[in-house]
């Protein structure tokens, strides 16, 4: 009779589906982590915030012309052999994370890191800004300038939150030699 | 300590509490009725206090049993564990904006937190915390429950027509579909255990339940399937009856976004919040006392009663069955760990109990039956709202019906 | 299975006038058929048993400058084994002035909205449709975004767009 | 008492009217920006229209200013729960317009990741039609095992959700080492978790009883209104692009095309949507499992020139997406820039059906249609 397998049923069901739950309940692990205090280990090709080594860039713009939003901005001064770029600049408020301008760099100057919080009070800070590319005999000399994460934190207002160096990721602040 | 003595009605003499709300009364009432009208109001705000205390502390259980159930953490950040969540969460709630909309019935939209919140704590009133400790021993008792408790129903509405919100309008009338077909199968099956007992006070009932045996003595093990299917029949449409997950049709967020509290914040949507925890505890206060002894203890006093065979008889044939069903059916799974585990929290839980007061005796029951509406909750998808009409015209009433007349007759020439 | 060259030739003798050229491109065959003549062509292509099109894969429009066209993928498909017996593009180029084609909407439900999207973007207009609005961009929106001339407005409703 | 006259005067006073509501664009069970109008007779609904575009980002527009490299990225946009699946499409369709040859052990990581994709779409799409059916814990199930999957992926190509992993002739990058076994890990205690969910959700009987019977979708309609997909299969029609025209290397597997049997109610209601959704899982579990047993060594990537410009030409590439058939015709003119790209949306023609079903239909059951069907309004809107 339909009508008492209706009640039977989905008082079994039910009750079965009450066993799982109290069995995740008392069995299963929590899979969630606090996020600020724990954070998951990042895989090594993680794709995160940009970073430029200006030492080994050439300026060939091969990156800029890879990115589909055009967010690298790439600016040269003087001519002939004296040209070098003036301005390197990744604007990662509008990067829209895809990696392309990576696979297009020859030299593999500019790189993905590790790091992903990127949150700040003032749009600037978003643009990172690396270091004047060299001439060819300052090459060895010269480095980048701080890099992206220190970007956000360094802000007028200086939050609470961003600790320079997190443990998930190697800062890119920290591979410099 | 002391045995509990045979005979029914007695007060629960073991612990301090009762003596000291046994006695203190009628001390007091011998100075004037000023002096007891005033004892009753602090004893009155007492209730209102522990039952705003129960529902932060249900907010924070419902929070963290959800959370452990899906796997997730759940709050961890303020105390241990996020305990302290408990009061944070009122206080933010409280320093909240309170908005009313623009086109709503302002005076209605206004008024109708307090009264679904004024419905609900009225009926606190009737409920027997423990052998003395009961704000108002009515003889009507839980007619009270069952007529005053639909004052809610009043504040929803009301709630539901002046937020001049559409789904809030449908939140409103499915409302008044749910709650007033669900009083139906509620009374019936409150009628069961009132024609058992011959009484509607509470407290009767509960005093009728008191047995040597333990549980034994609950309306819950009366001939047997009987009062089994009509305390299902009182949970599920108690469920209903407070709009609790999975009918929760008022409010459903997937369909009508929040319900009737959709236009609501701050303090007052917060006081549907409490109304809603305190009525999911008046179903479940109601439902100790009338099917789980209230705040009779599960101690065993006299064991050699016919009343102590018969219920464990019957306890170890059902595990047994039990046993053989889930051997037959789970048995590649290996739960047994489950099985283990389950046994062992009772058996803790039920030797713990032994030295608990009364009182704490019925709030555990209560809880317990509050923790059964969380893990529903947590469980189960939402009938629609025809089924759920169908599930209360044409399964409950019928079985409550079915009920009533077996108890009718058995209570004819058993008794 | 029929060849796309033999449904084009079926549909030249059925209609000699507007269906014209069969258009071997390297990749996908086409036929060029005359706007105003698809709805027509289309119900034959659905309702003839042997061709039975049932399934409007796609109404794409394409900006040719000088004419904007409607390309129409068409399957026919097995419900019983859910093979695809045989498909067949089709294109209708209509001038950029006036672009008017005849609408399908009647013919597949799905041409509803599809026809709906290349109004919207392409501008085109089928004629016959039951409810030609826009439906992705704004009703009170300016211009046909996917026209190669289209110039994308500085503002909306004193919204600076730059 | 003038009975007759009475009960007129009566009903005309009782005279009732249709509600309009608008049921999002902020409503919890849209999936998204998606904006339906309702007109109701009290609980019943009786006209539905959805408004869409809330969404709109012009990709076929931005298609036409980026090489066809550059729009890889943008793709993954498009069905943001299936971005391997949007990008393989691209890919191939741009593969297809050059006659470009992919390298055998790319083929097959395409193929595993495709398929690991449409588990985690699955994943997702099954899990929300449990929360819009008002059961809060099956959804969590379903993401952990989500997240292992984008783990997988992470791991593989740095991101979670908009991969940007296929390339225009292969794969971005290889595998990283030991990924293999990783996925086997993922693969082996899967199938247990979908008897779980099983149990906890697909038996329900209130499941079942909200489900079954509900948004018959009829074959004949189905198809009629481009529904495709899970959504077509569950009304019968066992039609399935990795086997009516096999792309890639998917003429080399073993699998079931899952077809809607009708086991709870009639063949292409609700529950049978979701009931294929789940049955395919087990299906591309098998798929990933033959490809991780096949999986041959060599290069992931063919080369192509520096400035890639395919003939002149169009096509219009369909693949098999979670959703259905994602479509797109890609018009060159011989330029690094294609001069016209139509993305066929499976969830944008999958959506229009819901005016023709909904009638009739309950408040609750059209959100239980809506949830069925499974639509991406990133997919719906482009």
């Amino acid at each position: 009779m339909q009508y008492v397998e209706d009640i039977f049923r989905t008082l079994l069901t039910c009750a079965q589906g009450m066993r799982i739950t109290m069995r995740h309940l008392l069995f299963t692990d929590n899979i969630t982590v606090q996020y600020p205090d724990h954070k998951r280990v990042l895989p090594e090709r993680f794709r995160g915030v940009l970073h430029a080594d200006s030492t080994k860039c050439t300026g060939c713009t091969l990156c800029a012309r890879a990115c589909p939003v055009n967010c690298i901005i790439i600016e040269f001064e003087g001519k002939g052999k004296d040209r070098r770029v003036a301005r390197f600049e990744i604007d990662i408020s509008t990067c829209m994370w895809c990696g392309l301008c990576v696979e297009a760099c020859r030299e593999s100057a500019i790189e993905t890191t590790l790091e992903y919080e990127i949150s700040c009070y003032v749009q600037d800070d978003m643009r990172l800004k690396f270091g004047l590319g060299p001439k060819k005999e300052q090459l060895p000399a010269e480095r980048a300038e701080p890099p992206a994460p220190q970007a956000p934190s360094s802000g007028q207002t200086g939050g609470p939150s961003t600790p320079p160096e997190s443990p998930g990721g190697s800062a890119p602040g920290g591979q410099q030699p | 300590m002391q045995p509990v003595t045979a005979s029914v009605g007695a007060p629960d003499l073991k612990d301090r509490l009762d003596v000291l709300l046994t006695y203190l009364p009628s001390f007091l009432s011998s100075h004037g009725e000023i002096v007891s009208a005033v004892f009753l109001l602090i004893v009155a705000l007492a209730v209102l206090l522990g039952v705003s205390v129960y529902v932060c502390l249900a907010v924070w259980l419902e929070r963290k049993i959800s959370a452990d159930m899906q796997d997730r953490l759940g709050p961890m950040r303020v105390g241990w564990h996020g305990v302290v969540q408990m009061l944070v969460d009122p206080v933010k709630l409280a320093l909240k904006e309170d908005l009313c909309p623009g086109a709503a019935d302002r005076p209605f939209f206004m008024l109708a937190p307090f009264v679904v919140l004024a419905a609900s704590f009225a009926t606190f009133a009737v409920m027997p915390f423990s052998a003395a400790f009961i704000l108002a021993d009515l003889d009507i008792g839980v007619l009270y429950v069952a007529s005053v408790g639909a004052g809610v129903l009043v504040g929803l509405v009301m709630a539901g027509w002046a937020s001049n919100n559409k789904w809030a309008l449908f939140s409103a009338i499915r409302t008044i579909a749910m709650l007033v077909s669900y009083e139906i199968p509620v009374g019936l099956s409150i009628v069961t255990v009132v024609m058992m007992v011959g009484s509607l006070s509470t407290q009767k009932i509960v005093l009728a339940q008191l047995s040597d045996a333990g549980m034994a003595g609950w309306h819950l093990f009366r001939f047997p399937p009987v009062f089994m299917v009509s305390f299902l029949v009182f949970f599920i449409a108690g469920l209903a009856e407070v709009n609790r997950t999975p009918f929760d049709l008022a409010e459903a967020d997937s369909e009508l976004v929040a319900g009737f509290h959709t236009e609501y914040s701050g303090m007052r949507w917060s006081f549907f919040f409490l109304a809603e925890y305190a009525d999911m505890l008046i179903v479940s206060m109601l439902g100790t006392v009338l099917y789980l002894g209230g705040w009779a203890p599960l101690t065993v006093t006299r064991p050699l009663t016919i009343d102590f065979w018969v219920f464990w008889g019957m306890a170890a044939l059902l595990a047994w069955y039990l046993h053989w069903l889930w051997t037959r059916i789970y048995l590649p799974r290996g739960e047994y760990g489950l099985i283990v585990v389950q046994t062992a929290i009772l058996i803790a839980i039920a030797l713990a109990l032994l030295v608990v007061p009364s009182l704490a005796w019925f709030l555990i029951k209560s809880l317990a039956l509050i923790f059964v509406m969380m893990w529903l909750r947590w469980t189960l998808p939402r009938p629609r709202i025809d089924q759920l009409m169908y599930l209360c015209w044409k399964v409950l009433i019928p079985v409550a019906f079915v009920n009533l007349f077996v108890v009718g007759v058995m209570r004819l020439y058993w008794r | 299975m029929v060849t796309p060259r033999e449904i084009h030739d079926r549909l030249k003798a059925q209609f000699p006038d507007d269906v014209g050229d069969f258009v071997e491109e390297p990749v996908e065959f086409f036929s060029e058929v005359k706007p105003a003549a698809v709805g027509r062509v289309c119900a034959f292509l659905k309702e003839d048993p042997e061709l039975s099109f049932n399934y409007l894969v796609s109404i794409s429009s394409v900006d040719l400058t000088a004419n904007l066209a409607a390309v129409y993928h068409l399957e026919s498909m097995d419900l019983e084994s859910g093979r695809t017996r045989h498909a067949f593009v089709m294109r209708a180029q209509a001038p950029r002035d006036n672009p008017v084609i005849a609408s399908v909407a009647t013919v597949w439900g799905t041409a509803i909205w599809q026809e709906r999207e290349v109004y919207d973007l392409m501008g085109i207009t089928f004629e016959g449709h039951p409810d030609l609005k826009r439906i992705l961009t704004d009703d009170d929106w300016v211009g046909h975004p996917l026209r190669k001339d289209y110039v994308f407005p500085k503002t909306y409703r004193g919204i600076d767009l730059e | 008492m003038s009975g007759i006259v009475d009960q007129v005067q009566r009903q005309k006073a009782l005279k009732t009217d249709r509600m309009t509501i608008n049921m999002g664009p902020q409503h919890p069970s849209t999936h998204g920006v998606l904006r339906l109008l309702v007109t109701t007779d009290g609980e019943i609904v009786d006209h539905v229209e959805p408004v869409i575009g809330y969404l709109h980002r012009c990709k076929e527009k931005i298609a036409e200013n980026l090489p066809y490299y550059q729009f890889m990225p943008y793709t993954d946009r498009l069905d943001y729960l299936a971005g391997m699946n949007n990008n393989w499409a691209w890919a191939m369709a741009v593969e297809k317009l050059a006659g470009v040859k992919v390298p055998e052990r790319a083929e097959y990581i395409r193929v595993m990741f495709g398929e690991l994709n449409r588990i985690a779409s699955h994943l997702v799409a099954v899990g929300t039609f449990g929360l819009d059916l008002g059961t809060f814990t099956p959804v969590l199930y379903c993401f952990h095992e989500r997240e292992k999957i984008l783990d997988l992926f992470e791991a593989t190509c740095g991101a979670r959700l908009t991969y940007n992993y296929y390339r225009i002739g292969g794969v971005a990058k290889d595998l990283p080492d030991g990924l293999v076994t990783k996925i086997r890990e993922f693969l082996d205690p899967f199938e247990k978790r979908i008897d779980e969910l099983n149990t906890l959700l697909s038996e329900n009987h209130i499941f079942v009883r909200r489900t079954a019977n509900v948004g018959v979708f009829p074959p004949a309609l189905a198809l009629d209104y481009g529904v495709t997909g899970p959504s077509l299969r569950a009304s019968g029609v066992p039609h399935d692009l990795r086997r009516a025209a096999p792309y890639s290397i998917y003429d080399r597997f073993k699998f079931e095309v899952v077809v809607g049997r009708g086991e709870k109610g009639t063949v292409g209601d609700t529950w049978d949507r979701y009931d294929c959704r789940v049955r395919e899982m087990s299906e591309s579990v098998k798929i990933v499992r033959q490809c991780l047993d096949g999986l041959p060594d060599g290069e992931v990537r063919t080369k192509l020139p520096a400035v890639f410009k395919p003939p002149k030409g169009h096509v219009l590439f369909k693949a098999e997406n979670p959703k259905g058939e994602l479509g797109y015709y890609v018009v060159s003119d011989g330029s690094p820039k294609p001069s016209r790209v139509h993305i066929r949306g499976p969830s944008f023609c999958n959506l229009s059906i819901i005016p023709a079903v909904c009638r009739g239909v309950m408040l609750a059951d059209l959100v239980a249609i809506l949830g069925s069907i499974d639509i991406v309004l990133g997919e719906v809107d482009r």
